[in-house]
């Protein structure tokens, strides 16, 4: 609630990856009640939230991929401030439940291309994947170990968890991935290697499916208050928010 | 001595020299915006094949788009780029023309006040929301009444389009068929001609130039389309070979990538912009050489 | 079907019950929404006979001239009441207003050519109704601009568009696409306001020939043409019909004050 | 024969426009469906929440102003661009090429205008992420809609009119200004309908200029979320289907105000037809 | 000024180097694109006399009338040479298009009414020219209509818009609306055309009036009216004036013989 926000108080910008956004987002409304300043959060994807961030137009930038090296060499320091578990999801009625790595990436490759060879229904396999460029699909392509150029070309591509969500939840052929904060009961979670995905697999490294959620920013940019607010995300209150959010703490 | 003579009109005149300057600065608005988009993307999508070394007809015909290995051939969302114009123009324009003319000239009084304002309401309906109706209602209709694996296709893509078109053509074709004057009908109806042949022969091409327009305008909104786009088309790097396929057009190659892509990668994005350009100049260049023709 | 008539209350004159007529107009009413424009209105008009209607501005004369092939159709909130017989069909009855329009040929007070080429305006009702063939077509086309007086001038700009002409040009080109259409009986609402004499002449030429023909009604400010063109003549005063008889009588005789008023202010 | 083809033509022309309310009717009615069960008072009227439950009452307020600002500025700009086209320009070269370039912006697609809107006014104009950046570049987007539509608009005024005018010895801006712009009212309002749509309707080019910040602007240099950029990120993100709906509910009754207003002013303009 | 004027070349009158001359045309040939529409017109108009313009249709006489006010600068392709002065002042010279046009008033050869209410369109010319005191509209309006002898018709629906007349009552409110101006010179072109009898009548004594103050062009098609209202005549055929002169020597004697033929072929 910024009514109540007088022009004297710190204005702090924040842009970038629309998965980050959400998190940052419960993070700045609950430090905003304890300090006194005013958190801007503009969800504009990873790169542009980058590119704001190296230009000045923002100050910490959100980022659900690395940074490339360009990015580093102009001065970009990086922070993760939570992990992000990432899971394979199906259709509910599907009634594959549990696969291999391998067999994911025999799926995701195109070698397997019915359902009948992983003991499901007589019924093709429709892939979805994020698209290029997406942090979740980057890490996820190089835990299963592929490369884009290997991913089946008949894959559908869905920008964003959700998309991938609703495009899974409405195709009883397809298996797709997202990040754990949006599993529902539209869709069906797989097991990898016999294990469930959940917080506590991953944090005890089990479940291998994950990647890290960053804050960007050149030291010259970051604010007193920049700095605070980051400290308060690393503090065990702000990681209680994140876990409390669904998204995986740091420790 | 005449009534209203005024010693002098220099106030009008100057008045009139002033207005005239500022409609002809407001006219250059466009064009000068138009510039600073070109330059801006051009400056972007040329620096790979100028300073990078990538070669500018790979670019075009390649069939692999895989950014993270280099390889950036937009040839497959060429050919599906022009498929889902030319489809969604055969869809939407017959349709959206033929409604324009149903309100305009037949539509009990009813009818037109509730049915004009109800596609003007289409019209604001975000582009976002179309594309989950398209992926919760017309993909899952395919994949059904289809028997495919798969909904999000070169047609799904169609049928979005022609429906986003819609209000566009209709409003606009509506007003221009209504701004037919009326002594045009009265002269064909007179001469025993029928209602609906008085229409096709004196009234539609009466209002031709405003159709075009329409057509003009509805045809960009197809094209420049991306939101909904993503949903529904599938975005798979194939050339379709048939309207089932799932495909990916120039706008959606942006729009879906842009958010994470840097480097190369995004002037690559940018570059796809410059071949959508061009796409949309040839098009309205064809255009407007279909109305000249049509105007003699 | 005579029989059944009512005989008008407020006129002065009685229809004539003549077995030549091709129109035959009973107690006919006119209303512009809540405005009356024409007020029991009956009267015959005899077939291969020329009528003129005559009276002053906004006396009705178009309105009435109108509703004998429902063009008044077209505007909103007109409301009729009575009848219009042709060829002992009531025309308000039927619903074939195209056999209707086919068979009542109109050439408007402003000239109204579509936006196409001369050619193309005068061959439009020929090819609507059918006609392909080229020679043909070619053939109407140019019988019908020298009946309306105007194939001299435009013969060699056939295809150029019609808006480019002159006011009296164009006029002349709607009677052109009027007879084009033969039909069997023609309106006319003041077609000859914009011409010349020698092309009124012309005009006024065909019209007696085409008498032998077709029924025609011409709505007229001119008093001599109407007492040179037409058979009868019928003086419209504030939406009535004031007084209906042949012209000669009309001209000569008339019973009415107001009629000899208006025909005695003449000098067209 | 005759008979048989008019018929075809009339039913062409009503299936047409059945198909058209079909089509209507699907939409519409999907987005009620999905999304009536959210609409309440707290809904429309709160203030947001990213733990979830908020309302949309900044993003309300964000939609209005930028339609608002967008239509302020392109409305008069295309008008006279399409009256300078239309009116005062001797058709040729100069015209086509403002009228190519016109109808070339038409076809580029929103992201686009929005990573140069993020370049042009957020950065090199330093606007910054705000309301004010994003309705400059919506102004760039619906320009060609209101231009196009008024030249159309300004083509069936007929000839007569200017002549009645001129010949009293009028300018041709009073011309202009008295009777030829309020014949043409009706075909520029519908390109202010339209373009009121498209304003509603864009996403990408909002979110990269006027940001995504969920919160009552403070003014136009303020940045914050459309309703329209909200739906996308739910979508996009969470995938709420409902939620969105919902949005496009408060959508729909937003532009249903709009339209009436704006036939409201045309016909207070128009009265004397 | 006259002394440099060439005198033309092909016609068969002289200008008359006449002092009164309110409108002084010199050689004047005007071209829509490559067609040549009028020919080396030289003539003088006097000032508060009445002027006749007479020919055939498309002989070029709305075309000169309209040269007249310069409304031929609004068409595309229009060029023009030689000169047209007003009071000694050469119109295509002079840039002040607004005073000439004020100067010049003009009634068009099809009724343009605006689409507004009746008083809108008479009070338009006035309130553009900065009068806004409504007694003073009023009284302009009531004036100019009753001028236009088209009061009593439209006083009880000023407000109602202008299209819904008959094609003579917007003609007459043209009128009204041109001279609710007060110019110096009005151009009529065939401005009874549309009218009956009476109203006819009614605009001739109104240009029998007017003519005390005002300089008046009028093209027409009725002979009895060109020799009725007018003092001199022009005989336009294919853009060329043949003969110019008093209205009596143009009906009783012309010198030209197909001034004679066209004007013996006369009957309107
Ligand atoms: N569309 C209309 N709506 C309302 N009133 C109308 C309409 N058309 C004509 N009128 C009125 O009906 C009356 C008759 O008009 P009509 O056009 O028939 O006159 P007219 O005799 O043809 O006159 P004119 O000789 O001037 O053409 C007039 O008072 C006119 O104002
Ligand atoms: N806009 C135009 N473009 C091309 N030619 C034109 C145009 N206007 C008139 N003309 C031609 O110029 C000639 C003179 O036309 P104008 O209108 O002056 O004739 P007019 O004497 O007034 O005839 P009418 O008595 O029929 O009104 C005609 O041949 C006509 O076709
Ligand atoms: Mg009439
Ligand atoms: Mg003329
Ligand atoms: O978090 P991502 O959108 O980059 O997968």
């Amino acid at each position: 609630d910024n009514e109540d926000s007088s022009n004297a108080r710190y204005t702090l910008s924040i842009s970038g990856s629309t998965s980050v956004g959400p998190l940052a987002e419960k993070l700045a409304e609950k430090y905003e009640q304890q300090s006194k300043i005013n958190i801007e959060i503009n969800q504009v994807g990873s790169s542009a939230g980058i590119t704001n961030s190296i230009k000045g137009v923002s100050e910490i930038g959100m980022s659900s991929r690395d940074l490339t090296e360009e990015e580093i060499a102009s001065g970009l320091k990086e922070t993760i401030i939570a992990y992000d578990g990432i899971v394979v999801v199906t259709h509910p009625s599907n009634k594959v439940g549990d696969l291999t790595i391998e067999e994911v990436k025999d799926i995701f490759t195109g070698k397997v291309k019915n359902w009948k060879q992983l003991g499901g229904d007589d019924m093709e396999i429709v892939v979805v994947s994020r698209e290029d460029g997406s942090g979740s699909r980057d890490a996820f392509q190089e835990i299963v170990g592929y490369s884009s150029s290997e991913l089946i070309k008949s894959a559908l591509i869905a920008s964003g968890n959700g998309n991938i969500k609703n495009t899974v939840a409405t195709n009883k052929h397809a298996v797709g991935f997202i990040s754990f904060e949006y599993i529902d009961d539209t869709v069906q979670p797989v097991k990898i290697n016999g294990v469930e995905a959940t917080t506590k697999n991953v944090l005890n490294q089990s479940y291998r499916l994950s990647r890290p959620f960053l804050f960007v920013y050149k030291m010259e940019n970051l604010s007193k208050e920049g700095q605070s607010f980051i400290d308060f995300i690393l503090s065990p209150e702000g990681q209680k928010i994140v876990s409390d959010a669904g998204i995986i703490p740091l420790k | 001595m005449s009534g209203f003579m005024e010693k002098s009109n220099r106030r009008k005149y100057f008045l009139e020299k002033l207005s005239g300057k500022l409609f002809l600065i407001c006219a250059f608005i466009s064009v000068i915006s138009l510039a600073l988009i070109i330059s801006f993307v051009f400056f972007k999508g040329f620096r790979p094949f100028v300073a990078e070394g990538y070669n500018f007809i790979q670019f075009l015909l390649g069939y692999d788009w895989v950014p993270g290995e280099g390889h950036f051939g937009v040839f497959p969302m060429i050919v599906t780029s022009l498929y889902a114009t030319i489809g969604a123009l055969i869809i939407g324009v017959p349709i959206g023309l033929f409604t324009a003319v149903f309100l305009a000239e037949i539509a009990p009084k009813p009818i037109v006040k509730i049915l004009s304002p109800a596609v003007q309401l289409l019209a604001g309906i975000p582009s976002v929301l179309f594309g989950v109706f398209g992926l919760a209602v017309i993909v899952p209709f395919l994949q059904n009444y289809l028997g495919l694996a798969k909904g999000q296709s070169l047609i799904a893509v169609i049928i979005v389009l022609a429906i986003m078109m819609l209000p566009t053509i209709v409003t606009v074709s509506e007003t221009a068929i209504r701004s037919v004057p009326q002594s045009y009908r009265e002269g064909s109806l007179a001469l025993g001609v029928s209602e609906m042949r008085t229409i096709f022969k004196v009234v539609i091409p009466a209002a031709k130039s405003g159709i075009m327009a329409a057509i003009v305008l509805g045809m960009g909104r197809a094209i420049g389309e991306t939101m909904a786009v993503i949903l529904v088309a599938g975005n798979s790097l194939m050339i379709p070979t048939s309207l089932t396929d799932s495909v990916r057009p120039l706008t959606t190659n942006i729009a879906l990538e842009m958010g994470y892509a840097a480097g190369i990668h995004q002037e690559m994005l940018f570059a796809t912009g410059i071949v959508l350009f061009s796409f949309i100049l040839i098009l309205n260049f064809i255009l407007a050489k279909i109305s000249a023709k049509g105007g003699q | 079907m005579k029989t059944a008539v009512q005989l008008p209350k407020n006129n002065s004159f009685q229809p004539q019950n003549n077995k030549n007529a091709k129109i035959s107009v009973h107690n006919f009413n006119l209303f512009y929404g809540e405005k009356q424009a024409l007020f029991d209105i009956s009267l015959d008009i005899n077939e291969k006979e020329i009528t003129a209607l005559i009276g002053p501005s906004g006396c009705g004369k178009s309105t009435f001239l109108r509703s004998i092939n429902r063009m008044n159709d077209l505007i909103d909130n007109v409301k009729v009441s009575g009848e219009i017989f042709i060829d002992n069909e009531n025309i308000y009855r039927s619903n074939d207003v195209i056999k209707l329009r086919t068979k009542v040929g109109m050439v408007f007070q402003k000239p109204n050519l579509f936006p196409m080429s001369i050619y193309d305006n005068v061959a439009y009702g020929p090819r609507m109704h059918g006609i392909k063939n080229k020679k043909v077509l070619n053939h109407i086309v140019e019988e019908s601009l020298r009946g309306a007086a105007i194939w001299d001038e435009v013969k060699d700009r056939l295809k150029s568009s019609a808006l480019g002409l002159s006011g009296g040009q164009q006029q002349r080109v709607c009677i052109a696409r009027a007879i084009a259409m033969k039909p069997e009986v023609i309106l006319m609402d003041e077609p000859t306001s914009a011409l010349d004499p020698i092309s009124t002449l012309k005009v006024e030429e065909l019209l007696s020939q085409m008498k032998e023909n077709y029924t025609i009604v011409i709505v007229t400010h001119n008093m001599q043409q109407a007492a040179r063109v037409s058979d009868r003549t019928a003086f419209f005063l504030n939406g009535e019909v004031i007084e209906y008889d042949t012209t000669d009588t009309i001209f000569s005789v008339p019973k009415d004050k107001r009629t000899e008023e208006y025909i005695t202010g003449r000098f067209g | 024969m005759n008979k048989v083809k008019d018929h075809l033509l009339q039913g062409i022309l009503w299936i047409s426009a059945i198909l058209t309310i079909v089509i209507l009717v699907t939409i519409i009615g999907f987005i009620f469906l999905k999304g009536y069960k959210l609409m309440n008072i707290s809904f429309i009227f709160g203030d947001y929440s990213p733990t979830g439950g908020g309302g949309i009452w900044p993003m309300i307020i964000t939609t209005i102003y930028t339609i608002m600002i967008s239509l302020v500025i392109a409305t008069p700009i295309g008008v006279f661009a399409a009256v300078y086209l239309q009116e005062y320009a001797k058709q040729g070269r100069l015209v086509r090429m403002i009228r190519f370039a016109t109808e070339s912006l038409t076809g580029i697609p929103s992201i686009i205008y929005g990573l140069f809107g993020a370049v042009f006014f957020v950065a090199t104009l330093n606007f910054g992420m705000s309301i004010i950046s994003a309705s400059l570049t919506l102004t760039i987007i619906i320009l060609p809609v209101v231009i196009r539509t008024t030249e159309e608009a300004l083509k069936t005024v007929p000839q007569s009119y200017r002549e009645g005018s001129l010949a009293l010895g009028t300018t041709k801006l009073q011309t202009l200004l008295k009777v030829i712009l309020p014949s043409a009212v009706p075909g520029i309002l519908s390109g202010i309908i339209l373009s009121m749509g498209r304003i509603i309707g864009e996403s990408a080019a909002i979110f990269l200029t006027a940001g995504t910040v969920a919160a009552l602007p403070e003014g136009i240099f303020s940045s914050a979320r459309t309703l329209t950029v909200h739906s996308y990120l739910v979508t996009q993100e969470a995938g709420d289907i409902e939620l969105a709906s919902a949005i496009g509910i408060v959508l729909i009754v937003i532009i249903f105000v709009l339209n009436l207003t704006a036939t409201y002013i045309s016909n207070k303009l128009n009265k004397a037809d």
